[in-house]
């Protein structure tokens, strides 16, 4: 059968592309299953590839914790196998570029502007609460995160939760300034999850997937700015700027014990608030069992 | 009871009486009773039909419910909504951005619609603008809308506006197009005002079109409620819809489907009566 | 003789409003699709001239299809593209105007408004009360009082003609073209619209250009007759009529007139019948 | 040349000949080539102004270049996106799911309209239904176009068919119910069949309001194609829109939309031109 | 007597055809806006009574508005709610069938039909080559050869009419039901269509019924002549035309019988004029 996959076109999933263009992807495939062929879907945020899982349409998915999770409540048969990537850096609490706003205490009584349900309204809770504010201190402003950093250059809003690669296309223009990144407080990870059919059918496209990921991953560490020209087409971002984004994040796919730590704190404050209605068992959601096979460590 | 006016009738036609003499006499009761209840089956045969056939794929597991919940489930998640209250402000505050946007579309599109279809000069002068604008999808506009309109309720009724004012421009435009030449001679010939011809012939001929513009006008201002309330809104159907999907809750997803379904229907009823209200000096023809 | 005067003391007040027309040269050709890539040219009119004397009444009548509803359309403006010229007190005409009133061939009411308002349509620049009370006289001249507020689809076909001819009227045009406007009355109406067309004529010295296919209306309301006949339409003959006013149709001379002007009329076909009025 | 020809005018008029005459005369060269040249005109007067007004309030730093990029900005992403080729490849992806899902639309819409139309029994039998799915937003369709019809072409397909449907079957069902009654007791007296009361009575009178439909049809089709695009594609002018706005490429988003309005007019101009082709025997009133 | 021996001799293959008509006793009220929110009733018809044998010819005159149009759309089935009877044989009318034609006073063409088109409208079952001579022999009747691709818009009022008389007549029907089918013709055209109908009832011995305007026509076509008076609808007097065909319209029978129905017509109202045929 086939591998379907269900990715984002953004840099924050860049092994995924690099480990396409490269072809590592169908050589380990080969490997494993030669019938085999890579199905792709491309999709523009998560709530769709859970659909599309629902739906039966997809082996793998490439997204944030947060619809992850949302899924996995909803009732998908889905197990978190392995990250994407992680990068406290890559998602952060922005305000205008000449705002007099110098710490997260100064958002009180803000218009501030987050994508509901996103990992970044999490983010903004765990900044608010360094600065001993809840997100009802604040007015709360539920916008997609595209219109996020133009509203605040428009003077609407005073700040927002943005992550890449928004965030440093106006970061670089000085448009916008960080005022909290997830330094410290949420290292903003994304998951590859897979349906536990596929999972126990055939593990070992899997343990492929996971492996051309890995050596992709590597790959970014190792040459950013070719990694940066080879899938600019696939991401939509300029070279320069693509290779900015990528070295603010870390493309380590394998599962630390503070990686299930952080999701379980992702998962409470969802649940806090509303966005997921049944708890879900974060430990249980995390098969480690692909990771291991493919030497992920 | 029904034998009896049936036999009745039976007699009339005996008696030489014509199906329309009889007609008259006995229609009032033996016409009409049955004739409304089965209406009413007809009416609601398919949806029914369809309801029953969606609960029955889930009884028999052909549908998971992630996906596609039973009907059960989403009367409940209706009931639930409903009762909480929740459904009414959703509602309430899209019924308002819905309203005022067409209301601005009706406002700007019948008075240039009519201009436009009236003078060449004006038609040249904005076709290519209206035109190019026209088929741009709502969601694309939502960043000209916050710039140009901030996270306010104006941007989303800008929204909605845009979507609704084009089916109106172009059945107006259409509509006086089909004016006939005849009575535009004979408003020459008298060399009425310019505002005799449009009150008198231009928009009386236009009516039906103009109200079938506004009932797509309608039917599309509600199209991009969605799109619309992704522009900072925390509430609205297009808002519980969006949320809801946001976080896999296809109840609530279909429970704002039917209640925007449901809304659509009702404007549009109250769209047509006001059509019946307007043209009454015509024996249309409305099928068999 | 006797009219003449009557009449002339009838419309003095009137006296300057008389519009005298000329027309011609006047030809005009339509297209007309006769197959998948073929157009043929349909010469509707071809060098007509007639000089209408402000004031008077000319009655044309002519075979079916011969230019004469062109030719009023031309003269009511409607129609500008053609060959020649057509004046009106020496002015080419250059578009529709409420001096010239038209009665259509057809009532060309408008659906959506009453009897009343379909009259009163084109009435402008005047008081509420004087338009009601126009409007009033005028449905009262044609026998439609009682349908005021009636709309046109429950107008019997000759009550529809009517509320045409109270249109036309209600503006007191200068000149008045009217297009077989009896054509759907019955007799005894047609004579007393008649009646009231000769009644306004010599009150307010309108000229009328009439087009009829009574041959005894025409003889019965015209100063002169206009025979056209068709393919191309071109006038065949113009009859004065020298009788005095009110005529009597039963006298000699306007049988003998109107008999002239079926000969007139008929020869130009090879009967394959005997027709004797 | 033209005071040469104005003189001829002027003589002709002289010599008694009407307007009529001598304008038939001249027309063909006095009167046409101007008035080209100043149609043409008066049709971009209002884009080109617009855009200049637009470029010189960026050169007066009115609207800063990261929020709304100056034309030339625009201009030179779209010469970009089309020497890459990238951008015929959206617009031939995104043109060629709009056709479909549009004849789709049409194909379903005007058979439907015309049956509900022409007989009350389906009037009442699908009016429920018709009416409540009408104004529901597209993007509440994507996860049931996903579940029925998974995420290729098919699903996306689907999402515009639903855009332009309606449309198309509100104008159609509404011109046939304005078929005029004389004609359809003509058709009654002559006991014509149903085929030919169709194509001969019914449809040439509701001809141009199916039109119209069309042309809204074809409106909202485009309207629905970022809708659309959110399943799963990796192409189309709808996927580039949504996926430069992710990356606040908003030069790439204007492009898109200017891309959809160019297109959109171009298919409005053919309906219109297969309109006048299949409308040759009214004088229509066009304006003045 | 010599024209029904004639008309008899000729109609041999057609005599199963003739279809005889009884109505009455009918009537027909309208109601009718007459303020804002007042409605009035019109009695458009009231107690008719009129037994037509199969092939006969009646016509029918009478004042505009008296209710002619609405009895001939209530044989031909298009008006089914009224009180009292109409039956074609023998079976009360449910609906407009192909039995009976009609030409209505207006001439509903379609526009977007080709004359050709127009006249083909209602022939069904028949292979094209026959539909083709069957419209070109009408239009050849009618005299419109030369317009057989022309649309409505391009004909004259006349013109059109005569479309109409071709589309009806095309069919065959076994009863004919004509709303002043000449109204816009003229003086020679209509004679000829007169001769035409005559042709037509006689080899085809159709059952016809003829609402004119005009006296003389009623008369020269009738078998029998059906005065009706209006408010409300009347038939006023019946007069059996016990004259020859053809008829001589010159003869003192004639116009004897032409004075009678004049005088029946008139008497009505109180002419405020002498008027003398
Ligand atoms: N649809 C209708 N609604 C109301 N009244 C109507 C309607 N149709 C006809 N009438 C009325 O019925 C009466 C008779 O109309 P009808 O058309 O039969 O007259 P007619 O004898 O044919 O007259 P004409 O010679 O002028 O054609 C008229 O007074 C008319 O106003
Ligand atoms: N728009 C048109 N296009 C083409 N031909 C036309 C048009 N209008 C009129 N004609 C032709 O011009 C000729 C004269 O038409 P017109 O209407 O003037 O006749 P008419 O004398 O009024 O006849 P009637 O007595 O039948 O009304 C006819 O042959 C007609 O076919
Ligand atoms: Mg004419
Ligand atoms: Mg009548």
């Amino acid at each position: 059968d086939d591998l379907r996959i269900a990715a984002q076109p953004f840099p924050l999933y860049a092994p995924l592309f690099v480990a396409k263009q490269k072809k590592w992807l169908d050589e380990e495939l080969a490997k494993v299953a030669p019938n085999a062929a890579v199905k792709w879907s491309l999709f523009p945020a998560g709530p769709p590839i859970n659909e599309s899982f629902a739906a039966g349409q997809q082996d793998v998915g490439f997204v944030g914790d947060t619809p992850a999770l949302v899924g996995k409540a909803a009732g998908l048969d889905t197990s978190a196998i392995a990250l994407t990537s992680d990068g406290p850096k890559s998602l952060a609490v922005v305000v205008g570029g000449d705002s007099p706003i110098a710490s997260p205490k100064e958002l009180k009584g803000r218009k501030v502007a987050v994508t509901k349900g996103s990992y970044a309204h999490h983010l903004l809770a765990l900044v608010l609460e360094q600065g001993g504010l809840t997100l009802n201190d604040v007015e709360l402003i539920n916008l997609p995160v595209a219109e996020i950093p133009p509203a605040i250059v428009a003077g609407t809003i005073d700040a927002g939760a943005v992550w890449e690669p928004i965030l440093t296309r106006f970061e670089s223009q000085k448009a916008v300034r960080v005022l909290a990144d997830g330094t410290g407080i949420k290292k903003g990870l994304l998951l590859i999850v897979a349906d536990n059919g596929f999972l126990k059918n055939r593990p070992e496209q899997a343990k492929a997937l996971l492996m051309a990921y890995k050596r992709a991953s590597e790959f970014i560490t190792a040459n950013p700015k070719e990694a940066a020209e080879l899938i600019s087409g696939d991401v939509n971002l300029a070279p320069d700027l693509l290779v900015q984004v990528l070295q603010r994040m870390n493309y380590d796919p394998a599962i630390h014990d503070d990686d299930v730590a952080e999701v379980k704190k992702t998962e409470q404050f969802m649940r806090a608030h509303g966005l997921i209605k049944t708890a879900v068992d974060v430990d249980a959601f995390f098969n480690r069992k692909p990771a291991d096979e493919a030497g992920l460590k | 009871m029904s034998a009896e006016l049936a036999s009745d009738a039976r007699s009339a036609q005996r008696a030489g009486l014509t199906a329309g003499a009889a007609r008259s006499r006995l229609g009032a009761l033996a016409g009409v009773l049955p004739g409304v209840l089965g209406r009413a089956a007809l009416y609601v045969a398919l949806p029914v039909a369809l309801l029953a056939a969606w609960q029955a794929a889930f009884e028999l597991g052909y549908i998971r419910p992630i996906l596609l919940p039973p009907p059960t489930r989403v009367g409940k998640a209706f009931v639930d909504l409903a009762a909480s209250g929740d459904l009414f402000r959703h509602l309430g505050v899209s019924l308002l951005r819905v309203l005022e946007g067409f209301a601005i579309a009706a406002l700007v599109g019948l008075p240039l619609g009519i201009g436009i279809g009236l003078s060449r000069t004006l038609d040249r002068l904005t076709d290519l603008i209206v035109q190019l604008t026209k088929p741009i999808p709502p969601i694309a506009w939502i960043p000209l809308a916050i710039l140009w309109f901030g996270i306010g309720e104006a941007g989303k009724v800008y929204i909605i506006f845009l979507g609704a004012i084009f089916p109106i421009l172009v059945n107006t435009i259409d509509g006086i197009r089909q004016t006939d030449h005849r009575h535009v001679e004979l408003a020459r010939v008298l060399e009425v005002t310019r505002r005799r011809f449009i009150l008198q012939v231009v928009l009386p001929g236009a009516l039906p079109n103009i109200m079938t513009g506004l009932r797509v006008g309608l039917m599309v201002a509600w199209i991009c409620v969605v799109a619309a309330e992704l522009i900072a809104a925390s509430s609205g159907l297009g808002y519980l819809i969006m949320d809801a999907r946001q976080m896999s809750q296809t109840d609530q997803v279909l429970v704002g489907m039917i209640t925007i379904g449901a809304m659509g229907k009702l404007l549009d009823v109250v769209l047509r009566a006001a059509e019946r209200r307007l043209i009454t000096w015509k024996s249309t023809f409305s099928g068999s | 003789m006797v009219a003449t005067a009557a009449r002339k003391a009838g419309a003095d007040r009137a006296a300057d409003r008389a519009a005298s027309l000329r027309i011609g040269p006047l030809s005009k050709t339509f297209t007309l699709k006769t197959g998948p890539l073929r157009t043929e040219t349909v010469q509707a009119l071809s060098d007509i001239r007639l000089d209408v004397p402000g004031g008077s009444f000319v009655s044309i009548v002519g075979s079916s299809g011969c230019g004469k509803s062109t030719l009023l359309r031309i003269i009511a403006g409607l129609e500008t593209s053609y060959d020649g010229s057509v004046t009106l007190d020496g002015r080419p005409i250059g578009g529709p105007g409420l001096d010239r009133g038209v009665i259509f061939q057809e009532h060309r009411l408008l659906p959506w408004l009453t009897v009343e308002q379909n009259v009163a349509f084109g009435l402008k620049n005047l008081p509420r009360a004087e338009v009601a009370r126009r409007v009033r006289e005028h449905l009262e001249l044609v026998g439609l009082e009682g349908f005021a507020k009636a709309h046109p689809h429950q107008l019997s076909g000759g009550m529809a003609q009517r509320v045409a001819i109270a249109r036309a009227l209600v503006n007191q045009p200068r000149v008045l073209l009217l297009d077989e406007p009896f054509g759907a009355l019955d007799a005894l109406t047609r004579i007393q619209m008649q009646q009231e067309i000769l009644r306004i004529w010599e009150a307010q010295r309108t000229t009328m250009i009439l087009v009829t296919h009574d041959i005894d209306e025409a003889v019965f309301l015209g100063d002169e007759v206009v025979v056209m006949s068709s393919r191309p339409g071109t006038i065949r003959k113009r009859l004065p009529v020298g009788l005095p006013r009110p005529r009597d149709r039963s006298s000699p001379d306007f049988i003998a007139l109107r008999k002239e002007i079926h000969r007139e009329f008929f020869t130009a076909a090879e009967l394959p019948f005997a027709y004797e009025i």
